[in-house]
């Protein structure tokens, strides 16, 4: 973790997306004083992926917050706070334990500045690890964003990259309103990136062009943007160029960027970890219907997980899109 | 257990002092606001009752027998204080201070009875319930971090304490000590659950010792048994003493909502030996030589004015505004909404 | 409500959908004495919309049974029940009161036989009224179904006339797995409809065709068939011949009846009161381009709830789906 | 209220009787099953933490020194009852009649490991916390509606405490009498939340009082009064007497998880002065005369074989079969998950 200047003279370091979430929230916790970390082992521990390690050290147990193990007390308890003036960045502690919680977030966090008329609102980041593929005990690898994309009045966030994280991380906690903020589990220390060292921003609503290409769309997000990379990069080697999109927004999605690249390439693929039925890929089609219908070439394909609860870890890897049936997806619908 | 919570009372069905320790703050400016305000929400439950059968407003759920306790406990809170009811306690916001024409609004499917004079802490009513005992313990929190004195009032149900969101709220206030108080009323029905059948304890207050929380079980009729122990409970908050539970026993004694028929559940005759708590607060008066017959009757007619022109205002409010569908989801609407919205408003337009 | 013989000599009654569903727990009770029912208010008091009016007094306090306030112990313990040898019948007494409960059935009820490859099942039934239009309190008017949809392990059931409700309630129950059975408020007594008087089923997972079309493909299910029916009858008046598809089945969808449709009209609209984000609607796309693709004439069209929480009852007529919009979704794609 | 349940025990950490109330029912035959299951499972626990380190089992939630808890507790369940256990109470499951092989299994990621011997009500590990409490409600209920004397267990730590089930499943159980026994390991941590701050009250056994129930607080390193305060409680829920609350208190000595680090958050030499419950009760046999060389060199020789044959199953069992993934979705497969099915599989067979 080496400090690097860049040709711009923005001073970076190379670090993992865990390590960019822990600086973006220190970042965060440094620059705005109502700011406060809640959940489950966040403070001596530093949580159990250590993404707040170190936190509690230099802002306190008043401001690093070991609570009990409750998540309905974690998020109604923000929501209080939020509404009476702190910014709370409450830990689920992996995203199968948000459904407690859910009640709270359905009825509550989304709706009260609705109810109010903007006179109150809850300005409250939820992070939640999410996803297979770590080999996790059961419930501990689930894809629920599309619990929330559903929910008006909540954000939802999910980067890929550390550079994403970080700035995607401060971001949600400026937000004014609600941020779902799903890290990507397996990414979490699988490859380093250049990150700016300071402050900055990344634009919650946005997604972001990965590769260039001509005759597919990819779309993804999270922890499927680097198979779905390496996917691409097999199929330029059999002349077909993809072009990879990484929503890293959920709710609300960029739909322009989906459009203009369907419209371009005529063809798409959506992967996503969760789910088929009720999954974000049906949103995704129906952007697709909507705005690129008369330039289509074949229908948009979906790679997903089946329609099972995430399986054992022992079958993990079958229920997750792999990069052959990525392959398969990419082949059908050019040869469609 | 039910023998470590006596109920507290002050004064008796009779309107005799039972308990004259508190005999010094028995004053007359008390005791008249205290009767302003019962009789005025009283007054307030019996028009929207009644208007809801005109169907001039929506279903409706009184709260008419539970006016001590409501009033007891919202007088007790200090102007900063942050209040936290659900459906069934305008009683209380109205005496901490909401817009009665927007609490009639509330109640006629208008968004504009969410939103509470400017400076006020009420929340909106919660409907799920229990879940707002969670949003007080934190509120307070806040407050606490923020290193005022102000506190927060949870008011809740006695069929409440089943939820999870009820035990999760006690547990947090009790660990960070919150300035929190929990305001049971206890008024034995949770729509047709008896409070038998809803927990097999014989009190409510007992459940502040798997807190370790200091609870308290109140006669909810006595206006002055309630504000006593709610003041009691406040200084305990202000002070840093860490939140308390209060079990008000009271008696819901019309249905629970105008969309429900007791009679279903209820046995004919049962809660008559309920002594209202307004009569009872009048029998007191009248004992204890604080009854003026012209003050009474003035106070009457300001309420009724109040109310009548708290109608007319309702009832003259500018139509619910089509925009606010959209306007308050998020500070900014994300363009898909936005997209919605315009369509919408066109095919509206288009008419 | 007087007995009638049909034709075939079926003894059936003219019933509210909501007495039918009455009728079908009834004859459950009746026909296997592990049925219990377990809710808020169910007993004495009958429901608060009186769907199990005169059940306890037939069936005992011991079968008809008045619980806690707690849809979290409900569910729980019907869970427990079930894999003891109970079919619970559990009522949510709405379904924006589900959310409490929704960690059990997402983590439990609907995993317990894969994760216990099929020793412990849950054969339960969750009813829940759902749907605005009724002039109900805040959250009383939740359609939710997209959020049970997603959740592999249960079924999603959603009757639309008396005659439906009672044949699906009852296979819901026989149904070894859990299965969501959603209740359209605004249909409960809005009109009636001959139903048998004795025992039937109508199988799950199989839409009904409502009427027959040749140039639109109007899919819906619940509270908004009457209106779709309308809109498909205002369109007849203009030239444009209407098939109305009732769904009944949300999940496992009756894929066949939507495919046949669509290839045969080309066109298609889905209608549902859900926000149109993360909706069933966009499932219903997805199934259409999956399927019928190259028969396609304009992009499908969704007819939804707006993506905002479900408003408070002065502003609910424009949230829901109204004839007027469903009649510029059609004229959308007939016009495209 | 911490007076009002003081810790229960039978013999003290020399291994001394305490208590002698019960000294009869004390004979060899229970002294050497207790023994030979304690340190049966606790070989267990460290094979499968030696398993873990090697890579050939994943994360694994280790239960040393809560075996007199786990087995004490199991011991005194019949045949026909039925038991909920959490991640970590895999010494509960093993004494009570789980496969060995198959726990082994669960914890290298596999589905039969969930899959109890035929006709031992073992219910799968719950890990998202305290919802086996409602379950364990549900299923006794069942057995009281059918009119056995059957019983059902759940186990689940202090940290379960905190959640809203915990609640809701013991006021289910109160209000319905089930026969259920509510067993709470209290071992100081919730992965490294400590017992202070999970809750304000001194006592996990003062939780009772909320749903008026019988709660009782025992040393969970002293089988004997384990055993016998769960016989106290099952004999009570066989009779029609209900459900009951039992803290074991007792500590975890290693890792929340082989994932865990606990020197991030205990402080060193923390929890050393607790004897550990093996040696406690070695301590005992060897004072009152139940030590015999030979029988325990046996015992250890006959367990020893028994892990080292059940880490052989694991290993050769047959590899995890794909169709695992969709087979027991549903009793019968919706045509989706059919086609989903075919398809994955046929891809699989075109490599
Ligand atoms: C989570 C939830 N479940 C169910 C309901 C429906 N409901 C509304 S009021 C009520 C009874 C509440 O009883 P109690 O807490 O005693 O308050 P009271 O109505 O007596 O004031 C119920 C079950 C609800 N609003 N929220
Ligand atoms: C609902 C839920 N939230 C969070 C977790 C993550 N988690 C697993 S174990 C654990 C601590 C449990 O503590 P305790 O109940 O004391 O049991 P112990 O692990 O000490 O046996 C946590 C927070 C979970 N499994 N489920
Ligand atoms: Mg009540
Ligand atoms: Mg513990």
């Amino acid at each position: 973790m080496t400090t690097k200047m860049t040709d711009t003279k923005i001073a970076t370091k190379n670090i993992t997306l865990i390590q960019a979430i822990n600086d973006g929230m220190k970042i965060v916790l440094e620059r705005d004083e109502t700011t406060l970390i809640l959940g489950e082992d966040v403070g001596k521990n530093g949580g159990v992926f250590r993404a707040t390690d170190g936190l509690q050290e230099v802002f306190g147990e008043d401001r690093v917050i070991d609570t009990p193990l409750s998540e309905s007390g974690i998020i109604g308890t923000s929501i209080g706070l939020a509404v009476n003036g702190f910014k709370p960045i409450a830990e689920i502690q992996f995203m199968g334990f948000i459904y407690p919680a859910y009640d709270q977030i359905m009825t509550h966090a989304s709706r009260i500045r609705m109810r109010t008329m903007g006179r109150y609102s809850v300005p409250m980041v939820i992070r939640a690890p999410y996803g297979a593929g770590v080999r996790a005990p059961e419930i501990h690898s689930d894809s629920a964003e599309a619990l929330f994309t559903h929910m008006p009045g909540i954000k939802v966030v999910c980067p890929a990259t550390p550079y994403d994280a970080k700035g995607l991380l401060i971001a949600a906690v400026e937000d004014p309103d609600p941020v779902l903020f799903m890290e990507p589990m397996h990414n979490y220390r699988s490859f380093r990136e250049e990150v700016p060292i300071d402050y900055y921003t990344v634009e919650i609503g946005k997604g972001k062009k990965r590769m260039e290409g001509e005759d597919v769309t990819l779309i993804t997000w999270g922890a499927m943007v680097p198979v779905v990379e390496k996917a691409a990069n097999q199929m330029k080697q059999h002349g077909i160029s993809c072009e990879v999109i990484d929503l890293r927004t959920l709710y609300p999605v960029d739909e322009r960027i989906i459009a203009e690249s369907v419209q371009k390439t005529g063809r798409a693929v959506v992967i996503h970890e969760a789910a088929k039925t009720g999954g974000l890929g049906n949103d995704i089609v129906s952007i697709i219907n909507d705005t690129s219908f008369l330039y289509l070439k074949a229908p948009v394909e979906r790679v997903t997980g089946f329609d099972v609860p995430v399986p054992f870890s022992s079958l993990e890897n079958h229920y997750l899109p792999t990069v052959e049936r990525i392959v398969k997806g990419i082949e059908k619908v050019t040869n469609f | 257990m039910v023998e470590s919570y006596p109920i507290k009372q002050v004064i008796d069905d009779q309107g005799n002092v039972v308990d004259a320790s508190n005999k010094d703050l028995i004053n007359e400016e008390l005791v008249l606001r205290a009767y302003f305000h019962m009789y005025r929400i009283r007054t307030f439950d019996k028009k929207a009752k009644s208007l809801q059968r005109q169907g001039r407003i929506g279903t409706y759920p009184p709260f008419e027998g539970q006016e001590a306790a409501q009033v007891g406990s919202a007088l007790a809170l200090g102007e900063d204080d942050w209040l936290f009811p659900t459906y069934r306690d305008h009683g209380a916001m109205l005496t901490f201070g909401a817009d009665m024409t927007r609490t009639f609004l509330y109640w006629n499917g208008r968004l504009e009875g969410c939103v509470p004079p400017e400076g006020k802490h009420i929340f909106p009513a919660a409907v799920p319930i229990a879940t707002q005992i969670l949003h007080a313990t934190g509120a307070s929190w806040a407050e606490k971090r923020k290193g005022t004195k102000n506190i927060a009032i949870a008011y809740f149900g006695d069929g409440a304490t089943s939820e999870g969101d009820f035990h999760e709220g006690l547990n947090f206030a009790s660990v960070f000590q919150t300035p929190t108080i929990f305001f049971n009323q206890n008024n034995g029905y949770a729509i047709s659950v008896p409070f038998e059948r809803q927990m097999n304890s014989k009190t409510i207050a007992q459940k502040g010792v798997a807190y370790e929380m200091p609870s308290v079980r109140v006669d909810g009729n006595d206006f002055f048994a309630v504000f006593f122990e709610m003041q009691k409970a406040v200084e305990r908050a202000r002070s840093g003493g860490g939140p308390t539970l209060i079990e008000a026993v009271t008696w819901r004694t019309g249905a629970h909502t105008t969309a429900d028929d007791p009679t279903k559940y209820r046995a004919e005759g049962l809660g008559q030996d309920v002594v209202d708590p307004i009569i009872r607060l009048e029998r007191f008066m009248k004992n204890a030589g604080f009854w003026n017959e012209d003050v009474v009757t003035k106070a009457h007619l300001e309420i009724e004015e109040e109310i009548e022109a708290a109608v007319k205002a309702m009832e003259s409010y500018p139509k619910a505004n089509v925009e606010d569908l959209f306007n308050h989801v998020f500070a900014e609407l994300p363009d898909q909404l936005q997209e919605q919205k315009d369509a919408y408003l066109h095919l509206l337009g288009g008419k």
